[in-house]
């Protein structure tokens, strides 16, 4: 294939979901996703999962790994034995922020057990950032455990989340003891709508204070899995508002993928110069940089 | 099991709580007006205040402490944390600190709603708490004014040393007053400061006798919720006014007359309670929900005898009054004395004492996040009271001014089972 | 590829890390019966070792111990105070510290502070002094008051077995520690010109080391190790960001912490690990009042800390200037969880660092911490954004 | 015959005691448990049935005694006879299941409409529990849990993982959506579970539970009819436990579950001094003196790390059952050194530590360490452990939590006592009932919702 159009791939190792992207790039600088896809993981084997979903990634574009000039990992991916490259996880999310909407400033990355907020530049150049702390309170796991609690599926928590009337918070810092707090608020009669936004609430209140510390200033995109949770989209613009926090919120149908396509992308940037510098990446983690 | 409570009575609105509430007022004012009037302006801390120092410059006093736990009474501080914390400050450390700057930040107001004076001088009186040192080289960096720093050594060994006492008063000498005079104008008039401190001394005899009431059965006064408001003059502005020693005259008289007629305590709804349970507690009050902590222990008849918290800005119960005849020499053993400059082996001996002299049925840590200074080794101390009394010790942990640190539900399940445990010891396994 | 050079350097390291790593301190025991000397511990920050060393006592840096596993240490403390003074209670109670005659505990906290109270009440036998340092810097006023602490340990010292102290002895003590702070220096000059030589993992465990040995032999250890790098051609220049890492003065970070930063793409330039070792900038004079050297040396030649009062100038202008004069391209502000002298100062830190475009990043630890995943994401996109975009 | 019935409302299941209020010294009737759940007032009046059951079982036995037959005879026929009970409860819960998830189904109750094949696989599913349901309750039969909704839920979601093995990608072209599936099952228990009690259905089911015997003891069904037909009568009742706030009690009913552990501990062992009970989501560490009178007490705030809920998430995590995890520990060969107990990143640490290659049952072994080693803190910060130790709470189940706890104690506080009873789950509960017995005289009576 011609040198100038390349073929890349970026797989996202997250905890509880692996994402694959796969990304054609030009010498001229146009980007485009080509295929992405994402799969839950549910205690089965990570490598399984990841080669796995790979695979059908690759088959169903109808591609094979020759195509491919780089395959970069990111997320817990360090381990993928047949990466070329690794890339840290804020690196790609901000390369893939700005890919699925150029002009935001900042991202925040929801995962299951982690949420960073990144700050970049107008070349995807990570300024700053914060990470929650070592307790997983108001994490996307901690969401999901209380909504499998409240029979409710990860499609229907934002619609039901968007009717609450009056939202009840939860006052333990602990998600262990806040799931207590939840049966509690059940058995008080306080409906699940309400039960779901006050969680939607406390998360979103940590989530613009790290956008906050992380001097987010103009347009954010929410990236991860969680994206897609219209409730927690709707809180996080209301504590944006309340805490006169001067940036808007966007989200992208893609915003699950923004790991695996900034990987992509990072790969093709990384396959460019190899090339340039005549160094080959024949070898599976050629590339250490 | 809460306890009857008699019907309000007038007195419940003790004239003295006027009084103080006027006296508080009336400086906020003052500070708000300052700058129009010229006058200059002094930041400093509750321990070590050098209030008849700087009075006796004619210099204002304001105290960062007393404007964070206000702003936690008020329910701004949340906000005010949050400020700070956005501004990069750490979820670790003291909230006194990021309330403060959190406060300054939104444009330094304070508790009665007018704007408080910037600084003409930090004056740090580094005592007893390491975070001073830290909170006025913040404020440095906000305000551009100088700072006195006035080092007090810490009593490591549980007494006040020959050293200790010349190394303050060198300071003093050298440095604290020479940085009054400079932002005074005025030069240092010994005489006005021994007036000052006689009438200190004065009041500092009061406190002591209202503090010491609750020795009576049942107590007249809640030495902990109660006592907050009875040392707030004492330890902050008013210490050597006139109005100090006229607020503490008319307190003692209430107190005796509460004695007289057996009263127990008021609690912020106007009643009286019934003495079930005499507590000794230690460590520092919650602000941001007062009310509903006080509330928790006086539903149950839980009164508090003594408390350490009631000693920070100086422990007058061992003899220790400020002396006219030695003005800067017991000025800095005012400063060692304070209670959280004492070590741990002083400060497990004085709650034993107050286990003791008080008679208490329970003694209670209420051990805040924000303060290193008292928390770090309150366990042992727990430990080594109840070794010493006999008696059963309780641990509660909240903080100062940060609501996210106040989980009411624990608080009040722990406090219940420590009062039933101490009633089934009563009891001697008989049915609740 | 091993050669003679590679397999020492290897054996020296290993020996360190064990010396690091080991709570029963078997160099402290042996110490003892060979010179049948006393030995005292002290915390951080700093200590006058050179004062403990003239008087016969071997002066052994406590700095608590993140490897043991902690049982009664934590009853000691609430879940919001850090990790030092859990393992330090541990390791007393557990009578890994048996062989020292006392504990110092330096005036850097309030934590420190209240543990010198209970230490006290736990080991009412032992030598237990809080050393209270002035923020005061007159020498008429901090300088006589610290004079008085140092005469008044020198005299404690004594009851508790050690000999007297005599001028000439603290004189070749000074000297002792000048070699000592000398090679020190060196050490981390070279790994600031040539970081690929010195691995910061080898310079920490080299370091925590001389904590528990004699100083006439962390000195040769010191020197071996220097010769040993200058000779070890193998290692080579990587493409690693250049950073700063500071807030690590007290609790020390678990090795694995420092590794991973190194795996993630980072050359720590500088740092505040074990300070006690170049507490002061330069060495200290030998003629003279040896006494009047050490509290000299103290009031005015004492490197920055958060844990002393900075009289005048802007905090957070050291820092600054140390990235400058280290070419350091980042700062990693790297401090134990709940350690307030570290945190309090970062806002002041941060905003220098950032008036002057300087990156920075900050994380908590605390010396216990056994994940690593979410530092190394941090540091290795921190060393990403400044490695990619220098290349490209 | 009189009764009084200690509750204890516990975060993850919810424990009833029943006493015989007529015998002078401490008679425990019968013991019964359920998972806790939003209803509490089902969660309280399912677990006190179960008691009730379980104290008609032993009438059952003695009865038989009393007619002569050797005690080994009795026991085996009543444990098979309840057995059986046990499937004729689980089938007719499986019953109101399916009925409940025709419902869901119709309704739409799930985001997005059911497709057929879905709707054939939830068939596929719920035949193939019904046709499963005989196995588990055979002698000797392994079962993840005894709670309806963690038998039925493994089973289901194991199923439905083998039906929609190739989807999961959330997206139609690949068969049944198993999030759809398993939102089903979320949704429909979570209607079963909070239903509220159909009553004292012992005769019915205990009679269905004689049929199925093959050759059953000749007067059993005497025996059943004779226990059946006796009335047992609630006198008075205390409750306790996290839910303690929120119990259908009044007040006076109520008692702080720090002092029914202490009682009940000391009640089971009197020689107890100090008692450690870990629990769903809270440790505490209670000392006692020679009255059972509690003297001093600590137990964890704020944060529920190294809880009984950490085992849970484990266990989830391996698809294991709770009571698989000790033994599997106790095969470790080089315990892993574990730090954090966070319990919501209990998953995430087990996963990064076999991704590095370390085998399970070491890391299990550090987990289980760890956790004790957080209870040995709270043990000291309550004033250590004196001879007899008392460990309660479901963790005491948990054979290597306690091997690791009894190295660790002999190792601080040298060789002393440590007691465990089977029922030391129920503690809490049996404290309560005995102040509830204490009450009686003085109190006015109340019965449970």
């Amino acid at each position: 294939m011609k040198r100038d159009a390349l073929l890349t791939a970026g797989i996202d190792v997250g905890s509880a979901s692996v994402k694959v992207a796969i990304m054609r790039t030009s010498e001229a600088g146009e980007e485009s996703l080509l295929v992405g896809r994402s799969e839950r993981i549910r205690r089965r084997a990570v490598d399984q999962v990841t080669e796995g979903l790979f695979e059908t990634t690759l088959s169903g574009a109808g591609l094979e790994r020759k195509d491919l000039e780089y395959i970069a990992t990111t997320g817990e991916g360090e381990v993928v034995p047949f990466r070329t490259g690794h890339f840290y996880g804020m690196t790609t999310h901000a390369r893939g922020a700005r890919f699925l909407e150029p002009e935001v400033d900042a991202c925040i990355d929801i995962g299951a057990l982690h949420a960073r907020a990144i700050l970049m530049d107008r070349r995807a150049k990570v300024l700053g950032y914060r990470m929650t702390s070592q307790c997983a309170s108001g994490s996307g796991q901690f969401l999901e455990n209380i909504s499998r609690y409240l029979g409710v599926t990860m499609g229907e928590i934002g619609p039901l989340s968007l009717e609450a009337d009056e939202p009840e918070l939860c006052s333990s810092i602990c998600a262990v003891l806040a799931e207590t707090d939840v049966i509690n608020m059940v058995s008080r009669g306080i409906s699940t709508a309400n039960i779901l936004k006050g969680i939607h609430l406390s998360m979103a209140g940590r989530y613009i204070k790290l956008l906050n510390s992380a001097k987010a200033k103009d347009v954010v995109l929410v990236t991860g899995g969680l994206a897609a949770d219209v409730g927690l989209m709707a809180a996080l613009r209301e504590r944006a508002v309340e805490t006169q926090s001067s940036f808007s919120i966007l989200e992208h149908e893609h915003s699950s993928l923004a790991g695996a396509i900034g990987a992509a992308l990072w790969g093709a940037f990384r396959a460019r110069k190899m090339s340039r510098l005549g160094v080959s990446l024949e070898a599976s983690g050629a590339d250490s940089r | 099991m809460s306890t009857s409570k008699q019907a309000t009575v007038d007195s419940a609105k003790d004239r003295s709580q006027d009084r103080q509430k006027q006296m508080i007022a009336g400086h906020f004012d003052r500070l708000a007006e300052l700058e129009d009037r010229g006058e200059k302006c002094v930041y400093t801390f509750v321990p070590g205040n050098l209030t008849e120092l700087m009075l006796s410059f004619g210099v204002a006093p304001v105290l960062p402490e007393i404007n964070a736990l206000q702003s936690g009474m008020r329910g701004l501080s949340r906000d005010y944390i949050m400020r700070a914390e956005k501004d990069g400050h750490s979820e670790d450390v003291c909230t006194y600190v990021k309330c403060d700057i959190g406060m300054m930040r939104a444009g330094n107001v304070g508790p009665t709603g007018k704007r408080l004076p910037n600084p003409d001088l930090l004056l740090l009186s580094y005592t007893g708490c390491f975070t001073f040192l830290k909170w006025f080289e913040l404020l440095r960096e906000e305000y551009d004014c100088p700072v006195a720093m006035l080092h007090v050594p810490y009593q490591a060994d549980g007494r006040i040393t020959d050293e200790m006492r010349t190394y303050v008063v060198d300071q003093l000498k050298k440095k604290i007053i020479p940085a009054l005079e400079r932002i005074s104008g005025r030069a240092y008039d010994e005489d006005r400061l021994r007036e000052l401190l006689t009438r200190s001394a004065r009041a500092e005899d009061d406190l002591v006798h209202v503090l010491e009431s609750a020795k009576n059965k049942p107590s007249p006064i809640d030495a902990y919720f109660g006592g907050v408001y009875y040392i707030g003059p004492i330890f902050s502005a008013f210490r050597g006014t006139e109005d100090a020693v006229e607020y503490y005259r008319e307190l003692r008289e209430e107190i005796d007359e509460r004695v007289r007629l057996g009263q127990g305590p008021i609690i912020p709804s106007g009643q009286h309670v019934d003495e079930r349970y005499r507590l000794v507690v230690e460590g520092p009050p919650n602000w941001t929900s007062f009310r509903e902590f006080w509330e928790m222990f006086s539903d149950e008849g839980a009164v508090v005898v003594a408390s350490t918290y009631t000693k920070v800005g100086g422990v007058y119960e061992d003899g220790f009054r400020h002396d006219p005849d030695r003005p800067l020499e017991s000025l800095a053993e005012y400063c060692l004395g304070c209670y959280t400059n004492l070590n741990l082996p002083s400060r497990v001996e004085k709650l034993a004492g107050y286990v003791r002299d008080y008679e208490a049925d329970g003694f209670l840590i209420n051990s805040v996040k924000s303060c290193n200074s008292f928390s770090a080794g309150q366990l042992m101390i727990l430990r080594e009271v109840e070794n010493q009394t006999g008696c059963p010790g309780g641990f509660i942990e909240s903080d100062l001014v940060d609501p996210r640190y106040f989980s009411a539900a624990n608080i009040k399940n722990r406090l219940e089972s420590y009062f039933q445990m101490i009633e089934q010891k009563r009891t001697q396994g008989g049915s609740l | 590829m091993t050669s003679p050079t590679v397999d020492r350097l290897e054996k020296l390291i290993s020996h360190s890390e064990e010396l690091m790593r080991d709570p029963s301190l078997p160099t402290v025991w042996s110490w003892k019966e060979r010179t049948g000397g006393i030995a005292i511990g002290f915390m951080p920050i700093y200590a006058p070792r050179e004062l403990l060393h003239a008087q016969g006592v071997l002066p052994v840096g406590i700095m608590g111990n993140g490897d043991i596993e902690i049982i009664r240490g934590d009853a000691y403390y609430q879940s919001y105070i850090c990790h030092i003074p859990r393992s330090t209670i541990e390791l007393g109670l557990n009578g890994s510290l048996d062989c020292l005659s006392g504990m110092i505990f330096p005036a850097i906290c309030d934590v420190l502070r209240n543990l010198s109270g209970m230490w006290k009440m736990m080991f009412p036998d032992k030598f237990v002094h809080y050393l209270d340092v002035p923020h005061d810097f007159d020498p008429e006023m901090g300088g006589t008051f610290y004079r008085h602490e140092l005469t008044t340990i020198s005299a404690k010292l004594v009851e508790a077995g050690a000999k007297p102290l005599e001028t000439e002895a603290l004189r070749e003590s000074i000297r002792l520690y000048n070699v000592n702070s000398r090679l020190v220096r060196q050490l981390y000059d070279l790994r600031c010109r040539e970081p690929w030589r010195v691995a910061t993992s080898e310079l920490y465990v080299m370091l925590r080391a001389g904590l528990v040995v004699p100083v006439e032999e962390h000195n040769a250890m010191l020197q071996e190790y220097l010769d040993l790098v200058a000779a070890a051609t193998s290692r080579q220049p990587e493409d690693q960001a250049r950073v700063i890492l500071t807030g690590s003065f007290c609790e020390q970070p678990p090795l694995g912490l420092i590794k991973t930063l190194e795996r993630a793409g980072c050359y720590v330039v500088d740092d505040d690990f074990v300070q006690v070792t170049r507490w002061f900038r330069h060495e200290l004079p030998v003629e003279g009042d040896p006494l009047d050297a050490l509290v000299d040396a103290f009031l005015n030649d004492a490197i920055e800390s958060p844990t002393r009062y900075i009289a005048e100038g802007a905090k957070g202008k050291d820092l600054v200037d140390r990235v400058e004069r280290t070419g350091a391209e980042g700062v990693l502000f790297c401090a134990p969880s709940f350690c307030d002298p570290a945190l309090l100062d970062q806002p002041m830190d941060t905003a220098a660092v950032t008036r002057a475009g300087i990156p920075w990043t900050a994380f908590k630890y605390s010396e216990d911490t056994g994940q690593f995943q979410v530092i190394r994401e941090q540091a290795g996109t921190f060393g990403d954004s400044i490695k990619l975009w220098s290349e490209a | 015959m009189r009764y009084t019935v200690g509750i204890d409302l516990g975060s993850t299941t919810t424990k009833a005691v029943i006493l015989d209020a007529d015998s002078a010294e401490i008679r425990v009737l019968g013991r019964g448990i359920t998972n806790s759940r939003s209803n509490y007032d089902v969660a309280c009046s399912v677990a006190l049935e179960d008691a009730v059951v379980d104290a008609r079982f032993s009438m059952i036995t003695e009865v038989l005694a009393a007619a002569g037959v050797s005690d080994a005879e009795a026991q085996r026929s009543v444990t098979n006879l309840t057995m059986h009970f046990r499937e004729v409860q689980y089938r007719s819960q499986l019953t109101t299941l399916a009925g409940v998830l025709d419902e869901m189904i119709a309704k739409d109750a799930v985001a997005g409409v059911a497709q057929d094949d879905e709707v054939e696989a939830l068939r596929a599913i719920l035949d193939s529990l019904q046709a499963g349901a005989g196995a588990l309750f055979e002698p000797g039969a392994r079962r993840k849990s005894d709670f309806f909704r963690d038998i039925a839920g493994s089973l289901y979601m194991h199923e439905a993982e083998t039906l929609t093995r190739a989807g999961g990608c959330g997206t139609r072209s690949q068969g049944p959506r198993f999030d759809y599936l398993v939102g089903l099952y979320d949704k429909a228990i979570l209607v079963v579970e909070n239903l509220p009690s159909s009553g004292d259905g012992f005769v019915e089911c205990v009679l269905a539970a004689v049929e199925m015997l093959k050759e059953p003891l000749p007067m059993l069904a005497n025996a059943v009819h004779t226990v059946a037909g006796r009335a047992l009568e609630q006198v008075a009742s205390v409750g306790t436990g996290y839910g303690r706030a929120r119990l259908p009690f009044d007040d006076a009913h109520i008692r702080s579950e720090i002092l029914c552990h202490g009682l009940g501990a000391f009640s089971m062992f009197p020689g107890t001094r100090t008692v450690l009970d870990i629990g769903g989501q809270d440790t505490k560490a209670i000392q006692v003196d020679g009255n059972g009178i509690v003297t001093s007490f600590q137990m964890n705030d704020r944060c529920a790390a190294g809880c009984g809920r950490y085992l849970g998430y484990i266990a989830d995590e391996m698809n294991l059952g709770l009571h698989e995890l000790g033994p599997l520990a106790n095969e470790a060969k080089r315990p892993v050194r574990i730090n954090s107990t966070c319990t919501v990143f209990a998953g995430a640490e087990l996963r990064e530590r076999l991704s590095l290659g370390e085998k399970r049952e070491d890391i299990l072994a550090g987990l289980h360490r760890a956790i004790i080693l957080r209870a040995m803190s709270l043990l000291a910060r309550s004033g250590g452990v004196k001879d007899e130790f008392t460990f309660t709470g479901g963790v005491a189940n948990n054979s290597a939590a306690v091997n690791a706890l009894r190295q660790l104690i002999s190792e601080n506080y040298g060789e002393l006592k440590l007691n465990i009873s089977p029922a030391s789950i129920y503690t809490g509960a049996l404290g309560a009932a005995i102040f509830a017995v204490r009450g009686l005289d003085t109190e006015t009576q109340a019965t449970v919702a």
